[in-house]
């Protein structure tokens, strides 16, 4: 697998291979909720992985963390630095959890202990995993939070999660998350609860220090303009699959899956004037009985009979690619 | 005449949370002007404590400023009760951000539907069922989903029924407080399609209150911009969007996503936390952040005042930069 | 530590009301009772001078401003008046009584603290099994009266197996070994139901903070397992535990009137029920008095406990 | 065609409730059901007077006609345990509903006003709350003199404070919700909204507190009887049974177990029944 996409050289810290998931849902059904995703995040490399809500996007990221909900299935595979994380037993993934992958999730405010001091929660990310005394887990706690722009960090050391603005708070979940290096970083919608100035200086932020430690990111989000923003590559998720991935330019520039082009479309920051906006028409299909051919077909303005089949996936024009029968054609005739 | 809405220096106050014997207080909103016209979408834009929501709200009769006045129609509603509030009332109307809360999950569809036709008895029992009909097509649902409740129905369907419900009194001015944020992108557009609409075939004006600015410029022909519980500036939306003035409206521009092929986020737009509400800065409330702070701004509160006649800021370093430079600054 | 500090001492300040509508409202009960409280007391035949003896004694014909200050006053330096069948000085009875009832309800909140929480503890995170089991206890120690709990275990303990007692008391500085024979029968009967709540609010708390998306982040920190459970999650329950242990205190303050008269036991409770059954109103007025001060004491204690386990209810009302 | 529809889909939308309840719930309601019965028809159920003497059977051990065998004065437990429920039943259910329907408007208009509402409203009720809940219903009958009635009257101002709190904390969380708020601005009064949207979606908590609070009132009653301070002899009470049941303890065990047991399978019913409505009626988790 060496066809990275990723502008900072370093090999491949996060590979899926063919990655699914089944969630037990009542009445003795499953939902395929991730089904078949093949991406990889190298060092330094800030991944997009952006869909609408039920796509899947927060379950992969689950799956990575091994932090499903119980009964789920997990097929396919995970690797991190080449080594399969599926299968791992529970204490060993606990090892890795929090020191080679770490987790940055949407709402700083439920991410912390409210009755432990924030200064603690970041010392205990390290002690979990290194062998310091308190002391110095301190003393390196002071230092993270001084990093990712708490004032004072000394001082403010001892204070309890709500005694911080939502900004602030997400800054230490970063701090704890970054604490041990880790080689790669789940961000799920790390921004999402915040205004967008503040997000603007967390997404800053985490682009900066990721890159610094050349960490790779995975950065879950339902917004565009977001992966836009920060992200180097970009993977666009839905009903659980991965239709098309590729360079943020190129992706943005030259969407090639219809999908990809409606979702772009139908942004109201992307569609300057007034006019309607376009839109998607019907719903996402069941995932407890996914459509046999390409998920989209039903919602497709330009689906045709093959579309009842699965899609092949086609690499584009611009090193990316994509899972559509269109593109196939195109494929086959300008071979 | 055509003004459909004039607030004028218009204050809401709430004890800050908790007791104690030297309650402190929220400072919600601090003296706020703003003027609607018939038939238009003004969309109010800020981010959290800048105080939108109680604005809608008392646009709404529901909260009762501590000082100001709120004109409707040439109607004052503040202190307005009885009959004469509930009229005003048949007028205005609400349409939430949660489309979930904002229905009964008792009640049918239909019956939310028809809630303010019962309150005002708008005619007989059967005109209003075919009134709930025709306001289920016009917001493109059909009129199988009047027997529905709202868990069996999608987040879009329930923001349908909230506008079908918000529409079913014939009002002149619908108040939405972020009713798209709840909900996916691609059903985003569909609403914001429905509110469009609903002012170029009905003419019915519109009050959009939501943090997001790319929706706000879609939707609103007049776009006001709120911080911490003023208004900094206002304009149409050709002129607020071309040529913002106010620092703060230049980087709430600048901090947007885009979802554009070179939308890169170069720099950090905006520096430092949002202040407490509870205890707002003095003088202009943006100064602690603010790149174009000079010492009269942490001492005077800055007016409104124009840049074009439909082009109104609250900054003056902002403003006389503008004037010396002969042009607008325009950096975006 | 400033935060901490201004929250005991606000919530010092909050208990002086409490304690001053409490006293008022158990001042008022003697001068509640419908016609003439002395007739009450006296009987029918009482002697038109003994009645105004006896009004005159307790202060009856004052203003009742007068009464109410007259009456905290001797209550706040230790006279409660006289027991109105002995005439024997009532702050006298009060402290050979209160050390038994406080004997009796401390060790029942003490044995239900320390064997609910980890069996809750259990029940919320063990297997099937552990949920089984304590579930059932729950609902047993729930359902059962405690009364009548007691009356089965002097069936079994005293009547059967005659292992202990079946009623009576002896003081723990006499005799410490047979004072224990003595009270761990009321003792049990007492925190069994006890033990069950606390069972109950300990499970639901934790799994209700085990449910909550910080413990999804402990473990993508790598938190260890147990570290989570009794780090963690329990510190958060803590604050709910403690709450329900104080609001039981006052369950169990009037589980103690029932079980000292079961027992025998020379309590404030038992005290109280025979003043009660005697008209004897300076006593029930005494006893009430100090059953619901020490409710109050421990209400105000439990408040701080939870003030120190969860800083977010310790900075309520400052900024 | 419509209406026949929706009463039908009505009926199922009721009987898929029930079945959607926990076995436990349903094996409380159906304890409950036949306790009710038991109550209501007590003089058709019991065999024998329940206050006739009978010195032949004085203490005499459970038989087929005398199930729960005989006390000291030779009167059939049986009997008196079915009368004794009846009055248990009585009592409680009077006290339940009386604190229900007063705390229902009080906790409503205090949670859904707030501010200077809330606190005439909540403030005198807390006031309640000062003494430990036995003790007042002590206090109450000190001063009024023990006696059924006066023993009904004190479960329902023990309870009214706790009923109150979990209706105004129910009625707080609806009075947040959109639909409130949009009740008013589409033109009805405060009062209007209240009845039409407050009341019928708060009132879910209400119940599930008030189906637990039945089967403790049952202990608290019969603690009271067992006192002295409840139902007065000879009227047949679970506690007094239990009373005079304790001096002849050793020689006659059944004249103590069978009115026990009997106060802890209403306490286990409304329990059981209680819980299994919390899940479906208070998904906020208002009731502690």
């Amino acid at each position: 697998m060496s066809e990275r996409a990723g502008r900072n050289g370093g090999g491949a810290v996060l590979e899926l291979h063919d990655l699914s998931v089944r969630i037990p849902v009542s009445g003795g059904r499953w939902v395929e909720a991730v089904g078949g995703v093949t991406l990889t995040v190298g060092s330094a490399e800030i991944v997009g992985l952006v869909g609408e809500s039920g796509c899947g996007k927060s379950t992969l990221g689950g799956a990575i963390m091994g932090l499903l909900p119980g009964g789920s299935r997990v097929a396919g595979e995970v690797l991190l630095r080449g080594q399969d994380l599926r299968g791992l037993a529970e204490e060993d993934y606990r090892r890795i959890r929090g020191d080679d992958i770490a987790l940055v999730s949407q709402d700083p405010s439920a991410s912390l202990d409210p009755t432990f001091p924030v200064g603690a929660q970041v010392a205990e990310a390290i002690r979990n995993h290194r062998d310091v005394s308190r002391r110095a887990a301190r003393e390196r706690a002071v230092e993270l939070l001084r990093v990712v722009g708490i004032p004072d960090p000394g001082a403010r050391y001892a204070d309890p999660p709500h005694r911080f603005s939502g900004g602030m708070k997400q800054r230490v979940v970063i701090a704890a998350a970054l604490a041990n290096d880790p080689a790669v970083l789940i961000a799920d919608e790390p921004t999402t609860a915040l205004d967008v100035t503040i997000q603007a200086q967390i997404l800053h932020l985490l682009r900066d220090l990721t890159v610094r430690s050349g960490t790779g990111v995975l950065l879950i989000t339902h917004d565009l303009g977001v992966v836009a923003q920060v992200c180097d590559r970009v993977a666009v998720m839905y009903a659980g699959q991965v239709v098309e991935q590729g360079t943020v330019r190129e992706v943005f520039a030259h969407p090639s899956h219809p999908y990809t082009r409606a979702l772009l479309e139908s942004q109201p920051a992307a569609h300057h004037r007034s006019g309607d906006l376009p839109v998607i028409p019907g719903r996402v299909p069941d995932l407890s009985e996914p459509p046999a051919g390409c998920r989209f077909a039903a919602r497709c303005p330009r689906a045709h009979d093959r579309c009842a089949a699965p899609p092949p996936e086609i690499r584009t024009a611009g090193g990316g690619r994509v899972s559509c029968w269109l593109h196939h054609d195109t494929a086959r005739e300008a071979r | 005449m055509t003004g459909l809405l004039d607030v004028r220096g218009v204050v809401v106050t709430f004890p800050a949370p908790g007791a104690g014997p030297r309650r402190r207080r929220v400072h919600a909103l601090s003296g706020v002007d703003l003027s609607m016209r018939r038939g238009q979408t003004h969309g109010l834009v800020g981010e959290s404590g800048s105080g939108k929501s109680t604005l809608a709200r008392c646009v709404l009769g529901l909260q009762r400023p501590d000082e100001g006045s709120v004109v409707f129609d040439g109607t004052e509603i503040v202190g307005l009760r009885g009959k004469a509030l509930r009229e005003v009332r048949r007028r205005i109307q609400p349409v939430f951000q949660d489309p979930l809360g904002s229905l009964d999950p008792r009640w049918t569809v239909g019956r939310s539907v028809r809630e303010s036709l019962d309150a005002f008895g708008v005619g007989s029992a059967l005109d209003r069922e075919r009134r709930v009909k025709e306001l289920l097509d016009l917001v493109g649902l059909s009129p199988d989903h009047a027997d529905r409740h709202p868990s069996q129905l999608s987040g879009g369907q329930r923001q349908r029924v909230g506008i079908a419900a918000a529409l079913a009194s014939g009002p002149d001015l619908i108040v939405a407080d972020e009713p798209v944020s709840a909900l996916d992108v691609s059903v985003q557009a569909q609403i914001l399609n429905l509110v469009s609409r609903l002012r170029r075939d009905l003419g019915v004006a519109v009050l959009f209150v939501s943090h997001d600015l790319g929706v706000v410029e879609h939707v609103s022909q007049e776009v006001s911009v709120m911080y911490l519980g003023r208004i900094v500036e206002t304009g149409s939306r050709e002129e607020l969007f071309a040529e913002p003035v106010h620092p703060y409206t230049r980087a709430l521009l600048d901090a947007i996503p885009v979802p554009e092929p070179d939308a890169r986020l170069v720099h950090v737009p905006l520096p430092g936390d949002i202040p407490s509400p509870i205890d707002p800065p003095r003088g202009c409330r943006f100064h602690p952040r603010c790149s174009l702070r000079v010492d009269a701004c942490s001492r005077e509160r800055p007016p409104l005042r124009p840049v074009t006649a439909a082009h109104h800021v609250a900054c003056p370093v902002a403003l006389q930069a503008r004037s010396q430079a002969g042009t607008a600054p325009v950096e975006h | 530590m400033n935060h901490r500090l201004r929250f005991v001492l606000r919530r010092l300040v909050l208990t002086i009301p409490v304690l001053l509508v409490m006293s008022v409202f158990i001042f008022l009960i003697i001068r509640l009772v419908p016609g003439d409280p002395v007739r009450t007391m006296l009987g029918f035949r009482a002697t038109p001078a003994a009645v105004t003896q006896v009004r005159a004694q307790l202060h009856l014909d004052d203003p009742l401003w007068a009464q109410y200050r007259d009456w905290i006053a001797g209550v706040l330096h230790g006279d409660f008046g006289e027991d109105f069948v002995s005439k024997a000085p009532l702050g006298e009875l009060l402290a050979q009584r209160i050390p038994v009832t406080l004997e009796l309800t401390l060790l029942s909140m003490i044995l239900a603290v320390v064997a609910g929480v980890p069996l809750g503890v259990r029940a919320a995170v063990g297997g099937r099994w552990a949920r089984r089991l304590t579930e059932g206890f729950v609902v047993f120690g729930v359902s059962v009266p405690d009364f009548w709990l007691g009356i089965m275990l002097v069936l079994l303990f005293a009547g059967t197996l005659t292992w202990l007692p079946p009623s009576g008391y002896i003081p723990f500085t006499d005799d410490p070994a047979g004072n224990l024979q003595y009270i761990l029968l009321p003792v049990l009967t007492l925190a069994a139901a006890e033990t069950a709540y606390i069972i109950r609010t300990t499970r639901g708390s934790m799994l209700g903070v085990l449910g909550r998306p910080f413990i999804v982040y402990l473990r993508a920190k790598g938190t260890r397992e147990r570290s989570i459970v009794y780090g963690h999650a329990l510190r958060n329950a803590a604050a709910p535990i403690a709450t329900v242990v104080g609001i039981q205190f006052g369950v169990l303050l009037g589980g103690a009137i029932v079980v000292e008269t079961l027992f025998a036991l020379p309590g404030v409770g038992r005290l109280i029920v025979t003043a009660i059954n005697q008209r004897n109103y300076p006593v029930v007025q005494a006893g009430l008095f100090v059953v619901a001060t020490l409710f109050i004491v421990v209400s105000l204690i439990t408040d701080l406990v939870v003030g120190f386990i969860d800083p977010r209810v310790s900075d309520r009302g400052q900024s | 065609m419509t209406t026949t529809m929706t009463v039908t889909s009505g009926v199922r939308r009721a009987r898929s409730a029930v079945g959607a309840l926990p076995r436990s719930a349903r094996a409380g309601a159906a304890i409950l059901v036949v306790l009710a019965a038991v109550a209501v028809l007590a003089p058709l159920i019991a065999p024998h007077d329940p206050n006739a003497i009978d010195s032949a059977r004085i203490l005499a051990a459970p038989d087929l006609g005398h199930p729960f065998g005989s006390d000291a004065l030779g009167r059939d437990v049986f009997s008196r345990t079915v009368f004794a429920f009846r009055t248990s039943l009585s009592i409680v259910f009077a006290a339940v509903a009386v604190a229900s329907l007063v705390a229902l408007p009080l906790g409503t208009l205090a949670g859904y006003f707030g501010g200077w509402v809330d606190q005439i409203i909540s403030r005198p009720l807390d006031m309640l709350l000062v003494l430990p809940a036995l003790l007042l219903a002590i206090s109450l009958i000190a001063i009024v003199g023990p006696g059924s009635l006066v023993a009904a009257l004190a479960i329902a101002l023990i309870y009214l404070p706790i009923l109150a709190r979990v209706q105004r904390a129910s009625a707080l969380v609806v009075s947040q919700s959109g639909f409130v708020e949009g009740g008013r601005a589409r033109g009805w009064s405060p009062l209007a909204v209240i009845r039409r949207h407050v009341v019928p979606n708060a009132l879910g908590p209400l119940l599930v507190q008030a189906a637990i609070l039945a089967g403790f009132a049952v202990q608290i009653e019969a603690a009271l009887s067992f006192l002295g301070l409840g139902t007065q002899p000879p009227t047949p009470s679970l506690g007094l049974m239990l009373s005079d049941g304790r001096d002849v303890l050793t020689q006659a065990p059944w004249v103590e177990i069978f009115p026990g047991l009997a106060i802890a399978v209403v306490v286990l019913a409304f329990n059981l029944l209680g819980d299994g409505l919390r899940r479906h009626l208070d998904p906020q988790g208002v009731v502690s």
